[in-house]
């Protein structure tokens, strides 16, 4: 059984925590490209982030509005990146191929540098929405017992 | 081939990492114990491709743009990293349905036991 | 544009299996429609698929626009366009049959069940079209998430069997990723022609040998081989009726494609004959496997028990038709996967009715069927009599190309091993059909109505389907001589 | 890194990954699991995988463990005490065949550190070479993460969808949003 936690302690640092944590998220997906990090990590903290105050304070108010919807919000994010990936393909060429997203005057590295960074979004999105749904289904019911 | 062996510690541990993995998932009756073990057979699988990677005397492969003749021979391997970042994923991926079945077997028959589950399933 | 089929063909399930969670939330009804009108698109694109394949040769995608040893690539030729065919149009047969027996069993779990059928779907099309090793890995951990979850979500024994055939299917991906470790370790690449032009050198290498020892189990283990079929019989017979049609057809026999794809093409067939003869021990396992299937499935009492077994009986047959090493064992073999593919869809169809209608889980309760449920019971009889092996059936045109190709490979006693399995499983079947008829109905007779129409027709599809095939059985082979079978024999 | 620090590393990832299987309490144990991953991590920032590091450390470490602790929550942290476990011929055959092949294998294994070796020369300096040219994008595994093997990753985070919709199918409660 998970009952929230009543220390003033544990309120704090989850009060505190919570936007250096996302902070830092976006930092390590914006800096994908240029040091270790990405979407994956990226997604894995946010979803940190979200479980922490979960965690603390139970779940009430706006965070029990994300409780359905988290599954909903990873569908979007790879949406986001499958779209991305289908866009050159119904463009004649191929599926993910950034190179011939028909963004206009772009060299192709610089639009493969910017599809990087559009499916990394895509991937942080889903990992942290999917994360937060399978805590929330593995923690459902439980709590009736 | 016991010198070749002992030159390849990474190896060895491979080995006994990924025996014991399984040896605990077949054996074990404890649902969540063989999910531990599961755990370490998976992981044991991404030592061995991280020690393909690896080459003497090289750094990280993040290529700093003010490089000006590169030499591959200098940056570790980036593909099998790219692997098992996959593998890490798909590996976390199964944890989470697993233990998804381990709580709903839970709460229908209220152990954690595979035997104890067994008995009450007849 | 005829290059760019591969991507539509992963893209048209992909998309809808995405869309579904997140359209159903606001209607749930919608679930049932995208699902059912994307995998009759994804039919039709796959056939034309084939159909450029035939008339003008392998197609290949190169994902990202990188030309393959860099990038991925999915090669649509002979053989995968043809797996692609039997899969979309028998998982969309076996979706439609699905349709009452979800809103049954799974009210309120429609959502879920459609869109990871569709990701199964999708998963498996990329394991036929992948033509890289590592890549075809992520889609078997896809299909094998989703199909864990398909066996399991009915609760109670059926969650248990999942989690032996998610502990036993992990086991067997983590041994199929190993290998490709090893195979890359030994050659540097993961893309499969580029692999197949490099793995002469190194043939000798017992890195190699390991291997492909440890891809052949990782895939035996799940196509439900022989002596590691321990997940399958549970898995099929507790798992919930509205996905045992979908899982028992085309499940088991992608792994068998992957594992064709690496023994004949990637390593070829001198190689896996001669050099490192594994197709000789995968003969004897195969032999054996059919006769001990069928001989396990004749002690069975549950019907879908019983399928279950004639499951491991067939898998057994088409390892012993692959390892002959004659091209009319490969086509004969590969026909009756087709064969196999539309008689498993069929017959747990039929369970799976029976058990929808009047609640028959026995051999000895389906004669309940032959009181008011003649569409059902006809499908039976046919899809029986095919498993047996009884003109025209297409059952029976599969097994006779499989002994055909054992008598031109001298190899008695893979002849031996067909005719005795296929006549324990005729004992089975007709041990059952004795039973139907034998058996007093219940009195007084439960009052029992014809299933509904998507259940009907989706058998009488299949029924179809099965006899079609088998009159067609020339045309077929002809196919599979002009461009499916791998040259080299 | 030198080979004393591998040691050291390698040896106590042993450790842990013995101590998480023959700790009874169950509790003890994932904790214990999340050290090894830890150790894991550091090993892998070592041998010069850092993304791979970083992954390990937030999901192996982080995010196993806390789906392992709110599963022990919600169920029982005892394993039931056995005398003695069963175990069978066959498995412990089966496990001793496939140690041995491990063995018998790894003989024709390119050295490790080989920087001639086929896995470093044939595809990877591909694109070691190029990935900053062709992506603008100096960390070559995001490169070939995102890009040259960009379906993977796509296959990779239908993984997690996949999961994410799994455990919904399994535990969720039957009414969901049926509106």
């Amino acid at each position: 059984m998970i009952r929230p936690h009543d220390s003033v302690i544990v309120h704090t640092l989850a009060r505190v925590f919570t936007p250096i944590i996302q902070l830092f998220a976006l930092y390590v997906l914006i800096h994908g490209h240029d040091s270790p990090g990405g979407g994956f990590q990226a997604g894995t903290l946010f979803a940190a982030s979200f479980l922490l105050p979960i965690i603390a304070f139970g779940i009430q108010g706006s965070l029990a509005a994300l409780e359905k919807r988290a599954i909903i919000l990873g569908g979007v994010g790879i949406l986001l990146y499958a779209g991305i990936g289908l866009l050159p393909l119904l463009l004649g060429g191929e599926f993910l191929n950034y190179g011939k997203l028909p963004i206009p005057g772009m060299e192709t590295a610089a639009l493969r540098h910017w599809g990087i960074l559009g499916v990394e979004i895509g991937v942080t999105i889903t990992v942290a929405a999917t994360a937060v749904s399978i805590y929330y289904s593995l923690r459902e019911r439980g709590e009736g017992q | 081939m016991a010198d070749i062996l002992f030159s390849r510690p990474h190896f060895i541990a491979f080995i006994i990492l990924f025996l014991l993995g399984m040896y605990i998932m077949v054996v074990c009756l404890n649902l969540v114990k063989k999910l531990i073990g599961m755990y370490i057979m998976q992981t044991s699988i991404i030592l061995f491709f991280i020690t393909l990677a690896v080459k003497a005397d090289s750094t990280i492969p993040i290529i700093m743009p003010s490089v000006s003749a590169l030499t591959p021979e200098a940056y570790a391997n980036p593909l099998p990293h790219v692997l098992m970042l996959t593998a890490i994923v798909v590996g976390v991926s199964t944890l989470g349905v697993s233990l998804a079945m381990v709580l709903a077997l839970y709460r229908q028959y209220n152990t954690l036991e595979e035997d104890q589950i067994l008995g009450k399933v007849k | 544009m005829t290059s760019s089929l591969p991507g539509f063909l992963f893209a048209i399930p992909f998309f809808a299996a995405i869309v579904i969670p997140v359209v159903g939330f606001t209607n749930q009804k919608l679930c049932r429609p995208i699902a059912l009108g994307a995998l009759l698109f994804l039919s039709i694109v796959s056939v034309i698929a084939l159909s450029e394949v035939v008339s003008h040769g392998p197609l290949s995608h190169e994902f990202g626009g990188w030309a393959p040893p860099i990038g991925i690539e999915w090669v649509i030729d002979g053989l995968s366009g043809l797996l692609m065919v039997a899969i979309s149009v028998v998982s969309f047969i076996a979706l439609v049959l699905a349709g009452p027996l979800v809103e049954k069993e799974l009210s309120g779990r429609v959502i879920p069940f459609y869109s990871l059928s569709l990701l199964l779907i999708t998963a498996l099309g990329g394991m036929v079209l992948a033509g890289d090793l590592f890549n075809l890995f992520v889609f078997l951990e896809i299909g094998s998430l989703a199909s864990y979850v398909l066996v399991g979500v009915a609760g109670g024994r059926s969650l248990l069997s999942a989690f032996r055939y998610l502990i036993l299917g992990t086991i067997g991906a983590s041994l199929y990723l190993l290998g490709v470790g090893y195979f890359y370790a030994e050659t540097g690449t993961l893309n499969m022609a580029d692999m197949a032009l490099r793995l002469p050198e190194v043939l000798d290498s017992r890195a190699v040998l390991t291997g492909l020892i440890f891809i052949v189990l990782g895939l035996a283990i799940k196509m439900g081989l022989f002596p590691l079929h321990g997940w399958l019989p549970d898995a099929y017979t507790y798992a919930p009726n509205s996905s045992t049609p979908l899982l028992a057809s085309v499940v088991t026999k992608v792994p068998l494609y992957a594992f064709v794809r690496i023994a004949f093409w990637v390593f070829g067939i001198d190689a896996v004959s001669t050099q490192i003869p594994i197709l000789v021990v995968l003969g004897w396992i195969g032999a054996v496997a059919a006769i001990v299937g069928a001989y396990l499935a004749i002690w069975q009492e549950n019907f879908k028990r019983m399928l279950a077994y004639s499951s491991v009986s067939s898998m057994g047959l088409f390892m012993l038709g692959f390892s002959l090493g004659t091209e009319t064992g490969f086509a004969g073999a590969l026909f009756y996967v087709l064969a196999d593919t539309l008689m498993k869809a069929a017959l747990f169809g039929v369970a799976g009715a029976a058990i929808y209608q009047c609640g028959a889980s026995t051999v000895t309760d389906l004669a309940q069927l032959r009181r008011n449920m003649p569409w059902v019971l006809a499908a039976l009889l046919v899809s029986a009599l095919s498993m047996v092996g009884i003109p025209p059936t297409a059952g029976f045109f599969g097994k006779w190309h499989l002994v055909v190709g054992a008598l031109e490979a001298e190899n008695y006693f893979a002849v031996v091993a067909i005719l005795v399995s296929s006549m324990l499983t005729a004992l089975y079947f007709f041990r059952m059909f004795q039973r139907m008829w034998v058996e007093p109905l219940p009195k007084p007779e439960p009052l029992v109505l014809e299933t509904p129409l998507p259940i009907r027709m989706g058998l009488g599809i299949l029924t179809f389907g099965i006899v079609a095939l088998g009159l067609g059985g020339d045309l077929v082979m002809g196919l599979f001589f002009e461009s499916v079978i791998p040259k080299g024999f | 890194m030198t080979l004393f620090d591998d040691y050291l590393l390698l040896f106590l990832v042993v450790v842990m990954a013995l101590g998480a299987v023959f700790v009874r309490d169950l509790f003890s144990g994932v904790l214990t699991l999340a050290a090894y991953s830890f150790f894991l991590a550091l090993l892998w920032a070592g041998l010069g995988a850092v993304d791979v590091a970083f992954t390990e450390a937030v999901v192996g470490a982080g995010l196993s463990t806390l789906f392992f602790l709110v599963a022990l929550f919600l169920t029982s942290h005892k394993e039931k005490v056995r005398k003695q476990a069963q175990v069978r011929i066959v498995t412990l055959g089966s496990l001793g065949i496939l140690g041995f092949l491990l063995l018998f294998g790894s003989v024709d294994l390119p050295v490790v550190g080989d920087p001639e070796s086929l896995p470093s020369k044939h595809i990877s300096s591909h694109y070691l070479k190029n990935s900053l040219d062709e992506t603008n994008t100096p960390n070559v595994v995001t490169a070939v993460l995102a890009d040259y093997r960009g379906f993977d990753t796509l296959g990779e985070t239908t993984v997690i969808f996949t999961a994410g919709i799994a455990c919904w199918m399994l535990l969720r409660r039957r009414d969901d949003s049926s509106t």
